[in-house]
């Protein structure tokens, strides 16, 4: 309310914000300046913290490597697939759970129960659903007169198999974050709409989407970029980056560069420059809230 | 204990450095133990004032003073004001006594007046130890003890004191049967008045209004309108409240202050106000049906409306506003002719509306006169209730 | 190649000729040691025993803590973390190629000097299996930085009751694995045969087929006709149906224990996860190609600086692991083999074999010794692998023409 | 709603339902099949025999008790810092009025977009020079701070009207008070969803815990799942007797706390 800042409130929002800061500070912001100032070698020696020729060798090499690219398209893809679908679906499920109905609150229970998993462990039964032999998935399309499907050993189906496991794996939270929203409007809007004659499509779209804008806005940021760094999906399926490594998303590209084949200076670069386009396509998201969001 | 704000303005200033003057220096005395409604049109910077009074806002120029007291660097808490809100702001998971209770609980004075004031027991022991071995330290001795005495099982005391406070100020607005509800187990009504008691509980010097009717219905209105009058009559606190509804303003307050556009219009008692605005928006602002007004020319000391002398004043030729107030209408024999287009009972009163001059016009006449839509009388002005402005809308008389 | 086999010449003679070499004047009494390990579940219980053995039997006193730290993958994430910080094991579990990236850290130890020390040097060390002898020296400077320490190869496993019951002929050759597979997919209409690891394939038969694979001064020659040729023998065989890779199954025991595939090659370590009350399995050698060439993997243990005392304790608990018994009391209780040819003929091994308990130990140790193979180690080798691996999948997946992915895969490592 | 509209609810809901809960399914009872049942082609609906011997065995693979013991300690201490942390920073950003406030938000809600494999090496130095490896502080401290519950919460703080702190500053409420007194009870809600999330990440959180602990007595129970992964295959079974076992003590805690996650994450808890 008040205008202008005072030395006072500003002490006072520090030590506000210390604990948070400190803690953010020191186990994400430093060892990520760390990292971008690796990336600007052309050779680091991360035991002994010493690094050689500095300059931008580093990112034109990934730039120039084949999996990086192969790794940001297949990110994209999923990102681009699964943010929406997931998003649609867990609006949809949570439209039907806020039916004033019998048995509602079980269902929502159920619907969180994903949220709880261990994804090694649920990976691990989502290895076998999708077997294409023995697999429960194409036990069901068989049951449906479909052929089956080779779901984790064809390049063509691997990604789209992440793709639902990672669909999967999002709904609950989005469910419970658009219920909560559905659960908040007020029903006065509803039943002037309905004096008004719209229909229930239009009530949805007129009213229920606006009004539930902050939640969508929320939703996508954080499952954007949470789906951008995809990985631990990709190893509790796989355990590999998929066959011919149609799977292999960036985050998996960046592990196996800093472990499995010890390339510090380039997975720092890939990082950073990964960390750029979640930044990019972050704010272009926020952007875009100002002007839909209806708060 | 009087509240003078002098040369107060506040200037709001938004991202893009686009500033607005919501209050301009404004320099109002609302004198102790009155009711005074702050009154003008939404957006007039009436809920601004209120809000520096009670210290959440900073005015960005000009002091406010309590008594002798300037209060203006001081904060909201430290003023010693009871404000209620529009929405009443009710903390929501709390009780209605816990409502009430939780300014006390804030306030270090409240407490402190249970404990014994640590000045006080220094200068005993000093007093004490200087007295050693002299017979006056018996004296000394006892009346410490004495002292302490008072503040013996204060944690007791507190509560009792506490709840006995709450108690009264829930009788004052009569709600003491709600103390064990949750505010939202209450009407608009009912939290309009635990809004008020909460105020009210760590009695204020000043008590602090912000549209406190507009949220009820119009029989509520009425009602808690009277208690709110009540109310300040029987603490005598010195109470300002804001209202856009003139109406309202004029039932109760013992004072008026009208602003319009953060300036300050007129501070007056209402009547006198609405017989002597001194400006048009006043005039237009106060009363109901709202005034006529038309333009007129002043030629050699006679208003002429449309060619017809209406009356003579000692004005030099101009153009100007003639401002009619509906009741200054009266029913002649030979006046301005007009003819009827409606016709209506307000209580004794009868309201007439006329065309004159190609513009509608309210009239009250005395109900006896019967009178139809359609029929043609002649209409002239009383000698008072009406107004002559320039075209800058002050008073010309 | 030549240089370590020249070293290997050169400490054979060292050995043979007794005496020589110094003694390390440190004292080891009673110092207490971590060992980090990825050996879990059988494996971790076989490793416990023998820590508690040593712990037991010798007569410095010194202690070995050992503790299992994930994975291999989680193990390297932790050593390359530990060494990052400075604050390190006494000794460790891990793959040549990782052990060459730990060198850059300098707190790697070469263990040379302790390896023929008069006093507490490895006795009769040419004992080791040459091949794993070779491995561990054959970093780029050619000295010994770890010892051999859980073996494993690769052999065939085949369902023995199905071959018996349609008197199949176990495959020794490529010719055969060709014309018994075809059989097999005859009866059965599902692949016959699989190959666990798609890059220890191309390795292997590619120098099966007298190709060359790379050596440990980066020099890269598996985009050669030998290795397309290997290949495409594989992929034609996928193509045809009769052939295939373990894929989402990630090992063919699955497959194998369903019955959905008659014989495949994989690790003898994986042994435990192959059988069903169903049917009745064994082991038998790869079939070979124009070469006799079999891969030998598993990891190896290596030393972290510490003071001469703890190094000194660190190397007297290597050196047990390594002996004849301990190696072969490791072999029975664990999935790995015998360091020493020695511990083959041991009593206690000798009964195990023979108890049949788990055929592979036999034809583990059946092979020539000459006949084995490793990756060269340099810090790349492990992206070498992962490009031949990718290689074969392509290839198998109809993604690339053999040449085409072999050659790709070329090109990314070859720079 | 008429019937034929019931119906088609009730069994949208009821498939979406099973495709939630199969995979649960999938895992429970693969812990009480055989290794080959598992991979039982045609697949296994039911095991011939249960074997609950799973569990005996998988239990003796790691030191289970510790580690639960363990994980409820990391998982107490972790959410209720992370609870405080983020209470006050959420209040910081949504009430205090400061220069470059959402400048500051948006750069910590970009330290969101960091793959955390990235940090973990050099968090790991870090822990060391604290002198914290293989201690169980080491695996709670780092995730005491989170923005992303710090922007959750503010979302919600930013629900409860404006009036409510003027009112409580003109009842001569601090600040700090007023967060404690008014914000938190009326967040009550947010803050056990919070809690709750919190406490679910800590609790599967197996990556860093495996890194910076070296010896049994301090890990959790995520790091048991490690155990049945060998080099050359992976016990199915005992991995999903071993996932049951971590993901059963978070589903009693979920049916507990999940009455409040609605509201939770609902705006306008309260009317303004």
């Amino acid at each position: 309310m008040v205008g202008k800042t005072t030395k006072k409130t500003y002490l006072q929002a520090f030590l506000y914000l210390l604990p948070a800061l400190l803690i953010i500070f020191t186990f994400v912001i430093y060892p990520l300046i760390r990292s971008f100032y690796m990336s600007f070698f052309t050779d680091y020696n991360i035991f002994k913290h010493t690094g050689s020729g500095f300059g931008f060798v580093s990112y034109v090499k990934v730039l120039q490597s084949e999996t990086f690219w192969k790794a940001l398209k297949n990110t994209a893809i999923y990102t681009a697939v699964v943010v929406p679908i997931s998003i649609i679906i867990s609006l949809g499920i949570a439209v039907l759970l806020n039916n004033k109905l019998k048995g509602m609150k079980i269902f929502e229970t159920l619907y969180f129960l994903p949220y709880i998993t261990n994804v090694i462990a649920i990976g691990l039964a989502f290895r076998f659903i999708f077997h294409s032999n023995y697999g429960f998935l194409n036990y069901i399309l068989t049951g449906l007169g479909m052929d089956p499907v080779v779901w984790l050993n064809d390049t063509k189906y691997a990604l789209i198999s992440l793709i639902i496991f990672g669909i999967w794996g999002g709904l609950a939270f989005k469910i419970v974050v658009f219920l909560a929203g559905l659960q908040g409007i007020d029903k006065q809007y509803y039943q002037a709409a309905k004096v008004d004659g719209a229909s229930k499509w239009t009530v949805f779209r007129r009213i229920t989407l606006p009004l539930l804008s902050p939640m969508i806005a929320y939703i996508t940021v954080i499952s954007l970029i949470g789906s951008f760094k995809v990985y631990v999906e990709v190893v509790g399926l796989f355990g590999n980056a998929g066959p011919a490594d149609s799977a292999m998303t960036l985050v998996y590209y960046i592990y196996e560069l800093f472990y499995s084949s010890y390339k510090p200076v380039l997975a720092a670069a890939a990082s950073v420059i990964m960390f750029g386009i979640i930044l990019i396509l972050t704010f272009i998201q926020l952007a875009l809230n100002k002007r839909n969001v209806h708060y | 204990m009087d509240i003078i704000l002098k040369n107060l303005s506040k200037i709001f200033s938004n991202k893009s450095g686009e500033e607005t003057v919501a209050v301009d220096k404004l320099d109002i005395k609302i004198p102790s133990g009155k009711l005074v409604g702050l009154l003008g049109p939404s957006g007039c910077g009436k809920s601004t004032t209120l809000y520096m009074i009670a210290g959440l806002h900073e005015p960005t120029e000009g002091r406010i003073f309590f008594g002798d007291e300037d209060v203006t660097e001081i904060p909201a808490e430290k003023r010693g004001i009871g404000l209620v809100f529009q929405n009443y702001a009710l903390y929501p998971h709390m009780t209605v006594r816990q409502n009430i209770a939780f300014p006390l609980q804030n306030s270090k004075e409240f407490r402190q007046s249970f404990k014994a004031d640590p000045v006080k027991v220094s200068e005993f022991k000093e007093k004490l130890t200087e007295l050693e071995g002299n017979p006056e330290r018996e004296k000394v001795q006892a009346e410490y003890l004495e002292y302490l005495e008072q503040f013996k099982d204060s944690r007791k005391k507190y509560k009792a004191e506490m709840e006995k406070i709450i108690l009264e100020t829930a009788k004052i607005v009569d709600i003491e049967e709600l103390l064990n509800r949750k505010p939202s187990q209450l009407s608009g009504g009912q939290q309009q008045r635990v809004a008020i008691a909460r105020a009210l509980a760590k009695n204020p010097k000043v008590l602090l209004l912000d549209e406190p009717l507009s949220n009820l219905d119009a029989r509520l209105r009425l009602q808690t309108r009277e208690e709110i009058k009540k109310i300040q009559r029987r603490t005598g606190i010195t109470t300002v409240f804001v209202t856009h509804d003139q109406e309202e303003a004029m039932s109760i307050s013992d004072e008026l202050v009208v602003l319009k556009d953060g300036v300050l219009q007129q501070v007056d008692a209402p009547q006198n106000m609405y017989n002597s605005p001194e400006n048009a928006f006043v005039a237009q602002f106060l009363g109901n049906p709202p005034i006529n007004t038309f333009d007129v020319e002043i030629k050699n000391k006679e208003i002429i409306l449309n060619d017809y002398s209406l009356k003579n004043v000692n004005l030099e030729n101009q153009t100007a506003l003639l401002a009619v107030r509906p009741e200054a209408f009266k029913v002649v024999n030979d006046g301005i002719e007009v003819k009827v287009y409606k016709v209506e009972h307000i209580g004794r009163d009868k309201l007439i509306g006329f065309e004159l001059n190609d513009q509608k016009v309210n009239a009250l006449v005395d109900a006896d006169l019967d009178l139809k839509v359609g029929d043609k009388v002649d209409i002239d002005i009383r000698s008072k209730g009406y107004y002559l402005f320039d075209k800058e809308g002050t008073r010309l008389m | 190649m030549k240089k370590v086999l020249a070293l290997i010449l050169a400490l054979t003679l060292a050995f043979t000729l007794a005496g020589c070499g110094t003694t390390n004047d440190a004292n080891p009494e009673g110092v207490t040691l971590q060992f980090w390990h990825a050996m879990s579940g059988p494996n971790g219980e076989a490793l416990d025993y023998l820590v508690a053995k040593f712990n037991e039997e010798n007569e410095y006193d010194i202690t070995i803590e050992a503790t299992y730290q994930g994975g291999y993958t989680d193990l390297h994430q932790k050593i390359v973390a530990a060494l990052t910080a400075g604050e390190t094991p006494h000794i460790a579990q891990a793959y040549g190629n990782n052990i060459a990236v730990y060198m850059d850290s300098d707190a790697i130890v070469q263990l040379d000097s302790y390896i023929d020390d008069r006093t507490y040097g490895i006795d009769d060390f040419n004992d080791i299996i040459e091949g794993y002898r070779t491995e561990n020296s054959s970093y780029q400077d050619g000295h010994f930085y770890s010892l051999p320490f859980n073996k494993s190869t690769e052999v065939l496993y085949y369902n023995k009751t199905f071959f018996e019951a349609n008197n199949l002929e176990v495959p020794t050759t490529w010719e055969e694995l060709e014309t018994v597979s075809k059989a097999i997919t005859a009866i059965t209409g599902k692949p016959a045969f699989g190959y666990d690891s798609l890059s220890n394939l191309f390795i292997t038969w590619t120098q099966q087929n007298g190709g060359k694979y790379t050596d440990s001064e980066e020099n890269v020659y598996f985009n050669s006709e030998e290795a397309i040729e290997a290949v495409q023998f594989f992929v034609d065989g996928c193509e045809e149906g009769y052939f295939r890779i373990a894929g989402e199954d990630r090992y063919l025991s699955g497959p194998f224990n369903n019955q959905d595939v008659m014989m495949f090659i994989g690790s003898t370590s994986g042994s435990k996860y192959v059988g069903a009350d169903t049917f009745e399995w064994n082991s038998a050698q790869v079939p070979f190609g124009k070469e006799e060439k079999v891969i030998q993997q598993g990891s190896n243990m290596f030393m972290l600086k510490s003071t001469e005392e703890e190094q000194l304790a660190t190397f007297i608990f290597m050196d047990f692991l390594t002996q004849a018994e301990n190696t072969a009391e490791w072999a029975i209780r664990s999935g790995y083999l015998p360091v020493r040819e020695s511990a083959r003929e041991l009593d206690i091994y000798v009964e195990f074999v023979a108890s049949g308990e788990n055929p592979t130990k036999d034809t583990g140790t059946s092979y020539e010794p000459d006949w084995y193979i490793f990756d060269p180690i340099f810090p790349d080798s492990y992206d070498y692998r992962m490009a031949v691996q990718a290689a074969v999948e392509e290839a198998v997946l109809g993604e690339k023409t053999v040449a085409q992915a072999i050659q790709d895969a070329y090109d990314s490592v070859a720079n | 709603m008429n019937n034929i509209r019931k119906i088609i609810v009730y069994t949208l809901l009821t498939i979406g339902a099973l495709i939630m809960i199969f995979p649960f399914f999938w895992m429970i009872t693969g812990s009480i099949k055989t290794y080959n049942e598992i991979i039982g082609n045609p697949i296994v609906w039911w095991p011939k025999k249960i074997m609950w011997e799973n569990y005996v065995i998988a239990s003796e693979y790691a030191p289970f008790l510790t580690y639960f013991k363990n994980t409820v300690i990391v998982s107490f201490f972790n959410t209720f810092i992370t609870l405080f942390t983020t209470i006050l920073a959420a209040f910081a950003f949504s009430r205090l009025e400061f220069k470059g406030r959402d400048t500051l938000f948006s750069i910590l809600l970009s330290t969101l977009m960091v793959p955390s494999q990235m940090l973990i090496i050099t968090n790991y130095v870090t822990i060391v020079r604290l002198d914290l490896i293989n201690t169980l502080p080491a695996l709670i401290i780092p995730f005491t701070a989170s923005i992303f519950y710090i922007y959750m919460l503010r979302q919600f703080f930013n629900q409860i009207p404006h009036q409510l702190y003027l009112a409580a500053k003109v009842d001569g409420c601090s600040d700090w008070k007023y967060m404690w007194k008014i914000m938190v009870p009326n967040a009550k809600n947010a803050l056990i969803t919070i809690g709750l999330f919190n406490w679910i990440a800590s609790w599967n959180a197996y990556i860093w815990p495996l890194l910076v602990t070296q010896s049994d007595e301090k890990r959790v129970l995520s790091i048991g799942l490690k155990y049945f992964s060998g080099e050359a295959g992976t016990d199915f079974e005992l991995l999903m007797a071993a996932g049951t076992i971590v993901i059963l003590p978070l589903l009693i805690l979920y049916l507990f706390a999940r009455r409040y996650i609605i509201e939770g994450v609902s705006r306008g808890g309260i009317k303004g």
